[in-house]
C-alpha cells in the first residue's frame, strides 16, 4: 500500500471562539498507479484533509488525532522536519487556480526549477535542464522559450501544465489534485485529465483527485469516498458507487444530476442545505436531510460499516432507479 | 411600508453597545483624548483662567507645578511675557483643531466630489479631473505652501485655502476608485437593471457602500493635517503672533530651550497626543469599516 | 519601450505645469520691490528696479521670457546677493542630498525589515511591538522629535552638537528625525504589502515544493511585497523634501530646506523659485525611477500588457 | 405571432488595454454578429466556453450595454436607448439574474428591503414582494436578515424573487446555478423551471453546463470566439450536432458513468486568445476537419433543415 490515511481529524483555531474540526475521523487507502478521489460538496472538509495530508494546513490549522501512513511511516509520529521531508520528496499537490498558484514575478522556468532543485538536489544547470524536459513532457509547445516566459503571458490551460510540470519535478509517489480541472474549459479539462492519467501510468503515482464533479469520478477514479461534513459517507469501488450507492447522501447526490434524469423531469434534490462546521446536529451530520432517518440517527454516530456510514443504509446492488422513485422525488 | 421593510433594529443597536463595551484600552484612551480635545476647541474660551495674550511681566517664565518655583495661578507656568501657558495652550489647540478640522473637511469634499464626478461622467471629465490629482501629487505642496504664504502674507483666507487643497488629490483617487469598482459591483449592476435612475443607485446603494473607506481615509488624513498646519506655523507662516496654534507656540518656545524647555514641550506634546490618538483610531477604525485593507 | 516614452512625457508634461504655476503663485502673490527695497526710496528708484529685473513687462511677456531663460538654464539673479540663484542653491544640494540619503536608508533598513518580520509573525507580540512603535514613530511630529533630541542629547546629556554640520555627530539627529517617521510609514507598509502577499496561492505553491520559510520570503514574497513599498517609497519623496525643511531649521542643517526659509522670509524671488523648480524636478525625477525600478521588479510591467492568451 | 426578442447580427467590442499616442487601442470583439430569436415561453440555451462571448450577449440582448451595431426588437420594437425613461419602464418586462448572487445584494440592505425595491421604483403593490418570496420558497422571516447570513442557495432564490416581483416577460439567466453545490444546483433548476410553467416567461439561459442546458432549454446555441456556430432544437443538438466544435464540446463533457470510461478526449489544444482570434473559420486551428477553405473563408451560417450551422464542411462530414 502507498499511503493510507486513519482516522484523520483536523481541527482549526478560531479568535475568540471554540476551534472547529473540519476533518472528523477520515480514513481511506490507496496503492501506486491508482486514483482516489475524494468527492463532496464545498465545506465538507475535502479540501482541509487534502492540506492535511500534504502538510499545507493555514497556520491555525492543525492534525488533531488520527495517522498519515506513506510506505508504512506514520507522517504524524515522525518529527516536524523529517516528516517534512519525506513530504517533499514523495508527495506534491496541483490546486484549482494555477494562474494565481505560479509566482508573477518569476519565470515559469525559474519555478519549475525550483521544485527541481528542492526536491532532488540538483545543480542550477541541471535543474534548469529539467524544467524545460518537464515542461515538454506535460505538452507545452516550445519548451525552452516557454520556460524563460512569465506566468502572464500563459493561458489559464497552459499554467496549469505548468503546475503539473512542477508538481512532477522529483517523480513523486503521490499526486494530489485539488479541483485541479475546476477553473477549466471543459474541453481543456479533458486534455488535462488525459495528462494526468497518462503521467500517472507512466510514473507510477497514486493520484488522490478531489472534486465535485461526479461527471469527473465517473471518469477518473478506482476508488472513491463520499464526504459529507467532514466524515466519509461512503468509500466504495467506482463502478459500485455509480450502480448503487449505499448511503443515502451518495444515492441523493447522484440523483441530483441531470444526467440521470428522465428527460424533461423535475431533478431529485435534497432538501436543506449542509449545516455548517461549528453548528453540527448530534449523531448523523446528514440525519436532518435524510430520507430515510430514524430516531437512532440523531443520537448515534454511525460508523463506517461494509462501505458506509449510515445505520439505513440502502441494500447493495438494488437498482437504483426504483429507489429514487419512491424516495426522493 | 411592507411588513418586509422593517429592518431588524432593536438588534442592531445592541451589536453597537457591546463594541463600544468591548472597545480596547488603547482605542478608549485615544477617544477620550480626542473628545478632550473637541471640548477645549468649543469651550476654549470658557474654561481658560486667563485671557490668552494678557501679559504679566512680573510673572515670566514660571515653571509648571511640579517643578521648583511654580504656583497654581499658573499650573502650566508662564512665557517670556509672563502669558498663562495654559491658557495659551487651550486657544492655541482651538485654533490648531478648527483649522485642521476645516482643513480636512474642505479637501474631503472638494476630494470626493471631483472622485465622484471623474468616475461618473468619465471621458474627458475623468481625463482632466485624474491629471490634476497627479499634478497636485507631484507638487511639493509643502513647500510651494510656504511659499505662498510667505509671499501672499498673513491671511487666514489664503490659509485655510492652502489647508483645504492639502490632501484633495487622495480622497479624489480614492473614491473615484471605490464608486468604479461600486459600479461594477453586481448590486449596483442589479438596482441599475431593475429600472433604477442614477441618483437612486448612487445615493442608496454605492455611497453607503463605500462610506467605510472614505471615513477611514478622513481619520488618517487629520493627523496629516494638524502636522501640516503646525508644521507651518512652526516656520513662523502660517498662524502668526498675536494669534496662536500649537505650531507657533512651539516654534516661540523653540527659542527657550535651555531656560524654561517646557514652552516647547508641552504644546509639542498635546500635537503629539492628538496625532497619536488620531492615529490609534483610525487603525481601529479601518479594522472595523474596511476589512479590505487588512486581510 | 513606448511606456518609457509615455512616462517621460507625462513628466515633461507636470514639469511644464509646475514651472507655470510656480511663476504664477510667485508673481501675482507680491511685489518684490516693496519688500527688497527700502520704504523711502522713491518711485523713480522703484521703476527702476521693476525696469531692471524685468518686472514691469505685461506679465505674459514675463512668463514667455521666464521659460525662454528657465531653458537656457538661467534661473535669474538672486536679489538679495546679486549671484547666479540657481548657483545659490546648487552649493546647498549636497548637504540635502546628504540628509534625506541617510534618512531613506535608515527608513529602509530598519522600516523594510521589521515590517516582514511584522508580517511573517502576525499577530504574535513582535508583530504588536513593531506596529505600537510603528504607530507612535509616524504620529511623532518631527520638529517636536527634533526639539527632544537637543534637549536630550544637547542640553542635557552634552554628546550631540545641536546644530551645524561637517561631523559625522552633526548628522545623527538629524537624519534619525527626518527618518523616523518614514521608517515607520515604511515598516507599515512593508507589512501589510507582505500580508497581502503571504496569503497568495502560489505561497502555498512554494510551500509544497518544500520551501524553507527563509527561501519563501526572501525569493517568493518579498519581490511581490516590494512592488507597492517601493511605489510607496517614490510618492513619499515629497513629503520628506517638506519634512526636510522642517528638519533643517531646527538643525540648522545648511541645506536647501533652511536655504528656503531663509529666502523665503527676505522674500528672495529668483532663489524660491530655483528651489521650487528643483524640487519638483527631484520629485517627478523620483517617480520615474520609481517606474523604472517597478518594470525591473515586476515582468508584468516589464513585458508589457498582452492580454492573456 | 412575433418573437418576444430577436437580435439581427449584433456586434460588441471592447478596448484591450490602453490605446497609444498615436496608435488606436486594439479592440477585441466580444459578441461578433450573432442573430438569434426567442419566443415567448421558451428557453433558448446558450452555451460556450469562457471568453466565447455568451455574458456579454446576455446584456447585450437587455439593453443593459450599448451595442456597437445590428439590431435588437424586444415584442416587435427595437429597444429603446440605455438609460431612457422607456429604458427603464422596460426593465419591468426583462430581467437578468447571474452567477453571482451574493454580488448582486447590496450588502448594507436587508433582504426584505432590497426585494421591495423594484416595486419602489416602479410604484408597484408592495404585497408583491412578501409573493415573490413565498414564490421562491423561502420564508417570509427571511426579509429581516441581510445577504451575508444566507446560503449560496438562498441568495439565488432572492435575486430571483426580486426578479419575480416586476413580473417580467424575458428572464436572461446567466449561468445560475454554477456557482451551486450540486444537491442546491438542482433545487435552484426546479424552481426555475416551475416558475416558467407558471407564469409563462421566456428564458434565454446562458451556461457552459451542457447537461443543465440538456435539461432546461428547448433549443440550444453554441458560441465560440462571439459567434454563433451552431442553433438546433434539443434533442437533435444531443443526439447529433453538426458543427465539429459542438461534437467536441459535447465529447468532453465528463459523462457520470464509469462504463463510459475510456473515450479518448477531444485533442483541439488550447483555445487561442479571443481578443486575437484565427481568421477564416475560428475555430479552424483546433479542428482536426480543416481546410485550407477553413483557414481563409469563413463560414456563414446555414439552414439545415430546422437548424442552423457555420462549417464549410457539413455535408462531407456528415455522410
Amino acid at each position: 500500500m502507498l499511503f493510507s490515511a486513519e482516522n484523520l481529524s483536523v481541527e482549526i483555531d478560531r479568535p475568540l471562539r471554540d476551534p472547529v474540526s473540519p476533518v472528523r475521523g477520515v480514513s481511506f487507502s490507496l496503492d501506486a498507479g491508482m486514483t482516489l478521489a475524494l468527492v463532496g460538496e464545498s465545506g465538507c472538509g475535502k479540501s482541509m484533509t487534502c492540506l492535511a495530508i500534504a502538510g499545507l494546513l493555514p497556520k491555525r490549522g492543525r492534525i488533531s488525532g488520527g495517522a498519515l501512513k506513506l510506505d508504512g511511516q506514520d507522517l504524524c509520529a515522525l518529527p516536524e522536519n523529517e516528516a517534512q521531508a519525506l513530504r517533499r520528496r514523495h508527495l506534491s499537490s496541483v490546486f484549482q487556480d494555477a494562474t494565481g498558484g505560479l509566482n508573477p514575478v518569476r519565470s515559469i522556468g525559474w519555478q519549475v526549477a525550483e521544485a527541481v532543485r528542492l526536491r532532488k538536489g540538483a545543480t542550477r544547470h541541471e535543474a534548469q535542464a529539467e524544467a524545460v524536459r518537464l515542461l515538454g513532457r506535460v505538452g507545452l509547445p516550445d519548451p525552452e522559450r516557454r520556460a524563460r516566459e512569465y506566468p502572464h503571458q500563459f493561458s489559464g490551460g497552459m499554467n496549469q501544465r505548468a503546475m503539473i510540470a512542477l508538481a512532477i519535478a522529483g517523480n513523486p509517489r503521490l499526486l494530489i489534485a485539488d479541483e485541479a480541472t475546476t477553473a477549466l474549459d471543459v474541453t481543456l479539462q479533458a486534455q488535462i485529465l488525459d495528462l494526468i492519467a497518462d503521467l500517472r501510468s507512466s510514473l507510477g503515482m497514486g493520484v488522490i483527485f478531489v472534486t465535485h464533479d461526479l461527471g469527473l469520478v465517473a471518469q477518473t477514479a478506482d476508488r472513491v469516498a463520499v464526504m459529507y461534513a467532514g466524515r466519509i459517507a461512503e468509500r466504495a469501488d467506482v463502478a459500485d458507487l455509480f450502480a448503487a450507492p449505499r448511503h443515502p447522501y451518495a444515492h441523493g447526490l447522484l440523483s441530483s444530476l441531470p444526467e440521470r434524469q428522465a428527460q424533461g423531469g423535475r431533478l431529485a434534490t435534497i432538501p436543506g442545505t449542509v449545516p455548517p462546521i461549528d453548528a453540527l446536529p448530534g449523531g448523523c451530520a446528514f440525519a436532518p436531510r435524510c430520507p430515510r432517518v430514524s430516531d437512532r440517527c440523531g443520537q448515534e454516530m454511525p460508523e463506517l460499516a461494509l462501505g458506509a456510514a449510515c445505520h439505513h443504509p440502502l441494500p447493495p446492488g438494488r437498482a437504483a432507479a426504483t429507489i429514487r422513485e419512491r424516495e426522493f422525488s | 411600508m411592507s411588513a418586509l421593510d422593517r429592518p431588524a433594529l432593536p438588534a442592531r443597536r445592541w451589536v453597537w453597545l457591546a463594541t463600544l463595551s468591548r472597545l480596547p484600552v488603547m482605542v478608549s484612551v485615544a477617544a477620550g483624548f480626542m473628545l478632550l480635545m473637541l471640548f477645549v476647541t468649543v469651550f476654549a474660551q470658557v474654561i481658560q483662567p486667563y485671557a490668552f495674550d494678557h501679559v504679566d511681566l512680573m510673572n515670566r517664565m514660571t515653571p509648571p507645578v511640579p517643578l521648583a518655583g511654580a504656583t497654581w495661578a499658573h499650573p502650566m507656568g508662564t512665557d517670556t511675557l509672563g502669558r498663562d501657558l495654559f491658557s495659551r495652550l487651550l486657544v492655541a489647540a482651538q485654533t490648531s483643531m478648527l483649522l485642521s478640522i476645516l482643513g480636512t473637511c474642505l479637501g474631503a469634499v472638494m476630494g470626493i466630489a471631483l472622485g465622484f464626478l471623474a468616475a461618473h461622467k468619465g471621458g474627458l471629465w475623468d481625463e482632466v479631473i485624474m491629471a490634476l490629482v497627479d499634478f497636485q501629487a507631484a507638487m511639493p505642496w509643502f513647500i510651494i505652501a510656504l511659499a505662498i504664504l510667505a509671499f501672499m502674507g498673513n491671511s487666514m483666507a489664503v490659509f485655510i485655502a492652502i489647508m483645504g487643497l492639502y490632501g484633495w488629490e487622495t480622497y479624489a483617487r480614492i473614491t473615484r476608485g471605490l464608486v468604479l469598482s461600486a459600479r461594477e459591483q453586481g448590486y449596483a449592476l442589479a438596482v441599475r437593471g431593475l429600472g433604477a435612475k442614477p441618483r437612486r443607485v448612487y445615493l442608496h446603494h454605492i455611497l453607503p457602500n463605500i462610506a467605510g473607506p472614505l471615513i477611514v481615509q478622513l481619520t488618517i488624513n487629520f493627523p496629516n493635517t494638524i502636522l501640516f498646519e503646525t508644521s507651518l506655523s512652526f516656520l513662523g507662516l502660517g498662524i502668526r503672533p498675536p494669534m496662536t496654534s500649537l505650531g507657533q507656540m512651539l516654534g516661540e518656545g523653540r527659542d527657550y530651550l535651555i531656560n524654561a524647555w517646557w514652552l516647547a514641550v508641552i504644546p509639542g506634546l498635546v500635537i503629539f497626543l492628538t496625532t497619536l490618538s488620531m492615529s490609534v483610531l483610525g487603525d481601529w477604525l479601518r479594522v472595523k469599516l474596511d476589512p479590505s485593507l487588512e486581510t | 519601450m513606448t511606456w518609457i516614452l509615455l512616462k517621460l512625457l507625462r513628466a515633461l508634461v507636470t514639469m511644464g505645469l509646475v514651472l507655470t504655476f510656480v511663476f504664477f503663485v510667485l508673481r501675482l502673490s507680491g511685489d518684490p520691490t516693496l519688500v527688497l527695497l527700502p520704504d523711502d526710496v522713491d518711485q523713480a528708484t522703484r521703476e527702476f528696479y521693476r525696469a531692471k529685473w524685468g518686472l514691469d513687462a505685461p506679465l505674459w511677456e514675463q512668463y514667455t521670457s521666464y521659460l525662454r531663460a528657465l531653458l537656457q538654464g538661467d534661473f535669474g539673479i538672486s536679489f538679495r546677493n546679486n549671484i547666479d540663484a540657481f548657483q545659490v542653491v546648487w552649493d546647498r544640494v549636497p548637504k540635502t542630498a546628504l540628509l534625506g540619503g541617510t534618512a531613506i536608508a535608515i527608513a529602509l533598513l530598519i522600516g523594510m525589515p521589521l515590517g516582514v518580520l511584522a508580517a511573517v509573525y502576525r499577530d504574535s507580540w513582535l508583530d504588536r511591538t513593531v506596529m505600537s512603535i510603528a504607530v507612535f514613530g509616524f504620529s511623532m511630529p518631527n520638529f517636536f522629535l527634533g526639539i527632544l533630541l537637543i534637549l536630550i542629547f544637547s542640553l542635557k546629556l552634552r554628546v550631540l552638537p545641536s546644530s551645524g554640520s561637517g561631523t559625522w555627530a552633526h548628522l545623527i539627529m538629524p537624519a534619525a528625525t527626518l527618518g523616523t517617521g518614514f521608517a515607520a510609514q515604511i515598516a507599515r507598509y512593508t507589512r501589510s504589502s507582505m500580508i497581502d502577499v503571504l496569503s497568495k496561492p502560489y505561497m502555498r505553491t512554494a510551500r509544497s515544493k518544500g520551501a524553507g520559510l527563509t527561501r519563501r520570503v526572501s525569493q517568493h514574497a518579498l519581490p511581490n511585497a516590494s512592488v507597492p513599498v517601493v511605489t510607496i517609497l517614490g510618492i513619499k519623496v515629497g513629503e520628506m523634501l517638506g519634512w526636510a525643511v522642517v528638519t533643517e531649521t531646527v538643525f540648522a542643517w545648511p541645506g536647501i530646506g533652511r536655504l528656503l526659509t531663509s529666502a523665503v522670509a527676505s522674500r528672495d524671488l529668483a532663489v524660491v523659485q530655483c528651489i521650487m523648480i528643483l524640487l519638483a524636478f527631484t520629485m517627478v525625477a523620483a517617480n520615474m525611477v520609481v517606474d523604472l525600478v517597478y518594470g525591473w521588479l515586476d515582468p508584468r510591467v516589464r513585458v508589457g500588457a498582452r492580454a492573456q492568451a | 405571432m412575433t418573437a418576444l426578442l430577436r437580435a439581427e447580427d449584433l456586434r460588441k467590442s471592447y478596448q484591450v488595454g490602453r490605446g497609444g499616442l498615436f496608435r488606436r487601442a486594439r479592440r477585441f470583439n466580444a459578441v461578433d454578429g450573432v442573430s438569434l430569436t426567442l419566443n415567448r415561453g421558451e428557453t433558448l440555451g446558450v452555451v460556450g466556453e469562457s471568453g466565447c462571448g455568451k455574458s456579454t450577449l446576455s446584456r447585450l440582448v437587455l439593453g443593459l450595454s450599448p451595442h456597437d451595431s445590428g439590431e435588437i426588437t424586444f415584442d416587435g420594437a427595437p429597444l429603446p436607448d440605455e438609460g431612457s425613461d422607456d429604458w427603464r419602464h422596460l426593465r419591468r418586462r426583462m430581467q437578468l439574474v447571474y452567477q453571482d448572487a451574493a454580488g448582486a445584494l447590496d450588502p448594507r440592505q436587508s433582504i426584505g428591503t432590497q426585494i421591495a425595491e423594484p416595486l419602489k421604483i416602479h410604484n408597484l403593490p408592495p404585497e408583491r414582494a412578501e409573493q415573490a418570496l413565498a414564490d421562491v420558497g423561502l420564508p417570509q422571516a427571511m426579509a429581516a436578515r441581510h445577504p451575508h447570513e444566507l446560503s449560496g442557495g438562498q441568495l439565488q432564490r432572492v435575486v430571483i424573487a426580486r426578479a419575480l416581483t416586476l413580473e417580467p416577460e424575458l428572464m436572461v439567466m446567466d449561468e445560475p446555478v454554477s456557482a451551486l453545490d450540486v444537491s442546491i444546483q438542482a433545487q435552484i433548476v426546479n424552481l426555475i423551471q416551475d416558475l416558467q410553467q407558471a407564469r409563462g416567461m421566456a428564458y434565454l439561459f446562458v451556461s457552459h453546463d451542457l447537461s443543465i442546458v440538456h435539461h432546461v432549454a428547448d433549443r440550444v446555441a453554441v458560441m465560440y470566439l462571439g459567434q454563433v456556430v451552431e442553433e438546433a432544437p434539443k434533442a437533435a443538438f444531443y443526439t447529433r450536432a453538426l458543427h465539429p466544435y459542438s461534437k467536441a464540446l459535447l465529447a468532453a463533457v465528463p459523462v457520470p458513468d464509469p462504463a463510459t470510461r475510456g473515450r479518448a478526449a477531444p485533442r483541439i489544444g488550447d483555445p487561442p486568445n479571443p481578443a486575437a482570434p484565427p481568421t477564416g473559420c475560428r475555430f479552424h486551428p483546433r479542428c482536426p476537419h480543416a481546410t485550407e477553405q477553413c483557414r481563409v473563408e469563413a463560414p456563414a451560417l446555414r439552414d439545415f433543415g430546422g437548424r442552423r450551422a457555420a462549417c464549410h464542411r457539413i455535408e462531407e462530414l456528415s455522410q
